[in-house]
């Protein structure tokens, strides 16, 4: 566990999240929130606990953002907020 | 109404601020949590499983039962997508679109006509043109089969290594999401077809479920894989890391499954067709 | 100074994790978008899952995963040398859960779209007042 | 055999659920035989350990043979294999009752909707059942899980309260994790047992105040104790009727369970009726609910919206009933767990009826319903009857109980609260029965002027709900009645050990 690694992606992973619920697209944001969560997944290996890690790039940055992704298409990009 | 909402949401974090200086100092060993109950985890897991991946050996054995309806609960978000989007074709449609792979001339057919679905040449498409790109389709297939040779690694080396059934399950179901995405639903479709991933989305927990009710008829109680020891000739401890292994397999199976079926219902809003 | 040094080093953590669930609690009250709300609601999740990961850290620990495993059955195992792996167990299990609530959530926000055309909530309130009054 | 009983009731819903997945692709008609088949095993092996209890005391069940702060345990008491019984009872009679209306409100996906059938009851059965606080969210996601999916699929604005329920049911799950969470950092424990322990050792302590208003903030949202329950009304209106009388029924108890047990077991009772300041608060909230429950019940034009506004308001009744902190308030609360359980499933259930018959719930298009739904409405007269609390319906004993409870207690705001609800629920019912009975079917103006065969043939012909829908409908009336009889002896066998014997 090193503290300044670990600051700095906190403050990556709380920017990538205020992006996330406010980019005024929708394609943007589900990849903003792929994004969050593949920073997330480094805090946490950054922290040792490698199988939540694992299980967050594999479910949380790949398969929810695909989610996402088909779930936008499939609908509208459109958003007023 | 955003008002409102902020200071629902200052006065939440408000409190949870004021609460935080009480907590024990992050990364502090002497905090109950470290106290308390892991230390007999970490100290008996190889005594008790003898399976080195303390994460592992507690989420399939020690709270195996947690595992159990976590599976069911992917299982069920599955269900729930198919029970909500699915829509059943009812009539053919006006005309079908087919693709000529060799030349990408499309082929309209009207009045219900259709070629036989088993052809090579020609590919079922929904509009006069889709886009289609032969670089990118050969690249992903070309590396959809060590995705999922990875996958199996993943969950074959859960006991040594981080991973195991829901990792790898989801790599494996990444594998063929990414087939569809780079070619098309209906090519992955024949491949692995809706039924085939409901039944081994039941399957996968079904194996798990399976062996909890094995164990119980050989005497133990449910999950005990211990019981398993008579079955598989060997000690009550390795029969737990072997009863570890069988069940991540069930939950690798039914989260690759459903993984897929959840894809194919969302990515085409129920119809099943072309996908993305 | 010292010690609000090491007072913010013990609970810069636990900080985050309140930033990262105002974010989602509040993106899930004000914001009027289905999807967005979606997104809100995972990024509250998986705050909470930052805050039991952080409650199951321990310093100079390594991961939970037992080295001399097999053969050197002479090497005692001390709980301090391995970071606390329950939480961690407990965070599988929640992170499966929120995929599985992801996709059911998306798969009525897509129902609503096809219903009335829109995500966005107060348009589709305008829309139920026009088809349905009470 | 018998001492597996535990493992059985959640086990064989799951494992059916399992089969239907994988059967229903080639049979369609396997699905209501093999879901009936579970349900019964189920409910067989929760009377056998109802008596099980009675006889010998709590049960234990280790799963995977670990003992109970390392693996996790089913701990069985007198409360919950009695709500285990009622919740097995309520689901069995509702899926005999599914047929008909499955078929036409599900038709290709009739599969599918009886795997989460019994999904959700393996989840509700499996909170009731387990001993450790974490499992009981993994559980309570199950529930909800496929609570949202079958509530979405209903009709009109279905989808979007579906999606609603999901967000406000998320918020409510994640903040109960979040209390679990705050408990483990203190205790490091997450058996509900151990917790209880360990917890006096460390108190007074500010973060297990927090941690006990999480989880109760968290269980009040899936409760949807006013004025959390924004998401209720309009979830129970738009579903399937068949999911309604299913979800109506026994979600809402299973959380007032869930907040009973939190208070019981993990904090002690001493703590969170005396410790925390929160009695009276609650308390007031409770009778919030349980005015403006009835009050919005009395503006709806809608049968089942209505009957939703009344499931608020029982919520009320329930939760009071346990922070008013003496034995007849709990007892009385426990009692109406159980009561309420029943005539909610049994008012649903006709609504459902009704509903399926007529395809409208607006309450003006019920005239003439009496003569065309004649045991149908029989049984919503019986419902009706014990939701007012007349004897010798079982809503009557449950809400003596509460009113003694709040008497005792010196709660009188809480007594007139009841009193209130129970003169508005008159209200609301006579008003169905008069719509019902005395006002004339639509094309009745001919019958009066005319006065000839065509039009009183029309009016007087007995259109009732296909028998599969009755024959659950009346033995749940038949229930209703026969759990009133007997309540006197349920709380003398079975609710008073439930309750701690610190409480008078």
């Amino acid at each position: 566990m090193i503290w300044p690694l670990d600051i700095i992606i906190l403050t990556i992973v709380i920017i990538c999240g205020i992006a996330a619920i406010s980019i005024k697209d929708l394609l943007g944001a589900a990849i903003m929130f792929g994004a969050y969560s593949f920073m997330m997944c480094l805090l946490w290996s950054v922290m040792g606990a490698v199988d939540v890690a694992f299980t967050e790039a594999s479910v949380g940055a790949g398969v929810s953002t695909v989610f996402f992704v088909a779930a936008v298409f499939r609908t509208t990009r459109r958003t007023r907020d | 109404m955003r008002a409102l909402g902020l200071a629902t949401v200052f006065c939440f974090g408000a409190i949870l601020f004021y609460i935080s200086f009480d907590f024990p100092g992050w990364g502090d060993e002497n905090s109950p949590a470290s106290r308390h109950v892991s230390p007999y985890y970490i100290e008996h897991t190889m005594d008790d499983t003898s399976v080195p991946n303390i994460v592992t050996a507690i989420l399939a054995d020690y709270r195996g039962y947690d595992t159990l309806f976590e599976t069911a609960v992917i299982f069920s978000a599955g269900l729930a997508c198919f029970f909500l989007l699915r829509i059943p074709e009812r009539q053919a449609p006006p005309a079908r679109f087919y693709r000529h792979l060799a030349t990408g001339i499309t082929f309209r057919i009207e009045k219900g006509g259709r070629l036989p679905e088993d052809t090579d040449e020609f590919e079922r498409i929904d509009s006069v043109w889709v886009p289609y790109d032969v670089i990118i389709g050969m690249t992903c297939r070309l590396v959809v089969p060590f995705i999922q040779l990875f996958a199996l690694y993943v969950i074959a080396h859960g006991h040594h290594s981080p991973g195991g059934g829901f990792q790898g399950g989801v790599i494996f179901g990444a594998a063929i999401i990414l087939f569809a995405i780079s070619n098309n639903l209906r090519r992955t479709l024949k491949r692995m077809s809706e039924k085939t991933s409901a039944l081994l989305g039941s399957l996968g927990v079904l194996i798990y479920a399976g062996t909890g009710i094995l164990c119980m008829v050989l005497g133990a109680g449910f999950l005990n894989y211990s019981a398993l020891a008579s079955l598989l000739g060997v000690d009550p401890v390795s029969a737990r890391s072997h009863g570890i292994l069988i069940v991540e397999i069930g939950v690798g199976i039914a989260v690759t499954a459903v993984m897929v079926w959840i894809y194919y219902n969302l990515s085409s809003a129920g119809r099943q067709d072309e996908g993305l | 100074m010292e010690a609000l040094g090491s007072l913010i080093i013990a609970k810069y953590n636990y900080w985050a994790v309140i930033a990262l669930l105002l974010i989602g609690l509040y993106a899930m009250i004000t914001k009027k978008n289905l999807i967005k709300k979606i997104i809100g609601m995972n990024i509250f999740q998986t705050a909470i899952i930052l805050f039991y990961v952080s409650i199951g850290s321990k310093k100079g620990a390594t991961i939970p995963i037992i080295t001399h495993g097999h053969g050197d059955a002479s090497h005692a195992v001390h709980s301090v040398e391995y970071i606390n792996p329950l939480p961690h167990v407990l965070m599988l299990t929640a992170i499966v859960v929120s995929v599985a609530t992801l996709g059911v959530a998306l798969a009525l926000a897509m129902k609503v779209y096809s219903q009335y055309g829109t995500l966005e909530e107060d348009e589709i309130r305008e829309k139920i007042m026009e088809s349905e009054p009470v | 055999m018998e001492e597996q009983f535990p493992i059985i009731i959640i086990a064989v819903p799951l494992i059916a659920a399992l089969l239907i997945t994988a059967l229903w692709w080639f049979d369609k008609r396997v699905c209501l035989p093999i879901s009936i088949v579970a349900g019964l095993t189920s409910l067989v092996a929760s009377v056998g350990l109802l008596l099980q209890v009675l006889s010998g005391g709590i049960i234990e069940y280790r799963l995977g043979g670990w003992a109970p702060p390392f693996g996790i345990v089913y701990r069985i008491d007198h409360l919950n294999s009695l709500i285990i019984v009622a919740v097995s009872l309520v689901s069995l009679l509702n899926l005999i009752g599914s047929r008909t209306t499955a078929q036409k409100e599900f038709q290709e996906k009739v599969g599918a909707f009886y795997a989460l059938y019994l999904l959700f009851t393996a989840g509700l059965l499996g909170i009731l059942i387990t001993g450790d606080a974490f499992n009981l969210y993994v559980l309570l996601e199950i529930a909800s899980l496929t609570g949202y999916a079958l509530i979405g699929l209903g009709r009109r604005r279905a989808p979007l309260s579906g999606l609603n329920y999901l967000l406000m049911g998320t918020i409510g799950a994640s903040l109960y994790l979040l209390g679990i969470g705050y408990l483990y950092l203190m205790t490091g424990s997450l058996n509900m047992a151990d917790i209880a322990q360990i917890l006096p050792t460390i108190l007074p302590s500010k973060v297990i105040v927090l941690a006990f208003i999480l989880c109760l903030s968290g269980l009040f949202i899936k409760m949807a104790l006013f004025p959390l329950h924004g998401w209720l009304p309009n979830a129970y209106t738009y579903s399937p009727s068949v999911v309604s009388s299913l979800v109506a029924p026994l979600t809402t108890k299973v959380m007032i369970y869930a907040m009973f047990r939190l208070m019981l077991t993990i904090f002690s009772i001493d703590f969170s009726l005396n410790s925390v300041a929160l009695r009276l608060p609650i308390l007031w909230l409770a009778i919030a609910a349980i005015v403006m429950g009835s009050i919005m019940a009395l503006a709806q034009k809608r049968l089942k919206k209505m009957l939703a506004f009344i499931v608020v308001a029982e919520v009320g009744y329930m939760v009071g009933g346990f922070w008013l902190g003496n034995r007849a308030g709990m007892s009385g609360a426990v009692l109406h767990i159980i009561n309420d359980a029943a005539m909610t499933l049994c008012v649903f259930m006709a609504a459902g009826a009704i509903v399926y018959k007529t395809e409208d719930d607006r309450l003006s298009s019920l005239k003439g319903v009496f003569r065309k739904m004649p045991v149908t409405m029989a049984a919503m007269v019986v419902g009706g009857l014990s939701l007012i609390g007349v004897p010798p319906t079982c809503g009557f004993f449950s809400k003596w109980y509460l009113i003694s409870g709040g008497m005792a207690a010196g709660h009188y705001g809480f007594v007139a609260a009841l009193l209130f609800s129970s003169l508005v629920n008159t209200v609301l019912f006579f008003r169905l029965f008069e719509i019902g009975y005395f006002e004339p079917f639509p094309s009745g103006h001919a019958h009066e002027q005319q006065g000839h065969t065509d039009a009183r043939n029309h009016s007087s012909s007995i259109a009732e709900a296909p028998l599969d829908l009755l024959v659950p409908l009346v033995a749940t009336a038949v229930l209703v009645i026969v759990l009133g009889i007997y309540s006197g002896e349920i709380v003398a066998r079975v609710i008073q050990f439930a309750i701690p014997a610190v409480i008078v």
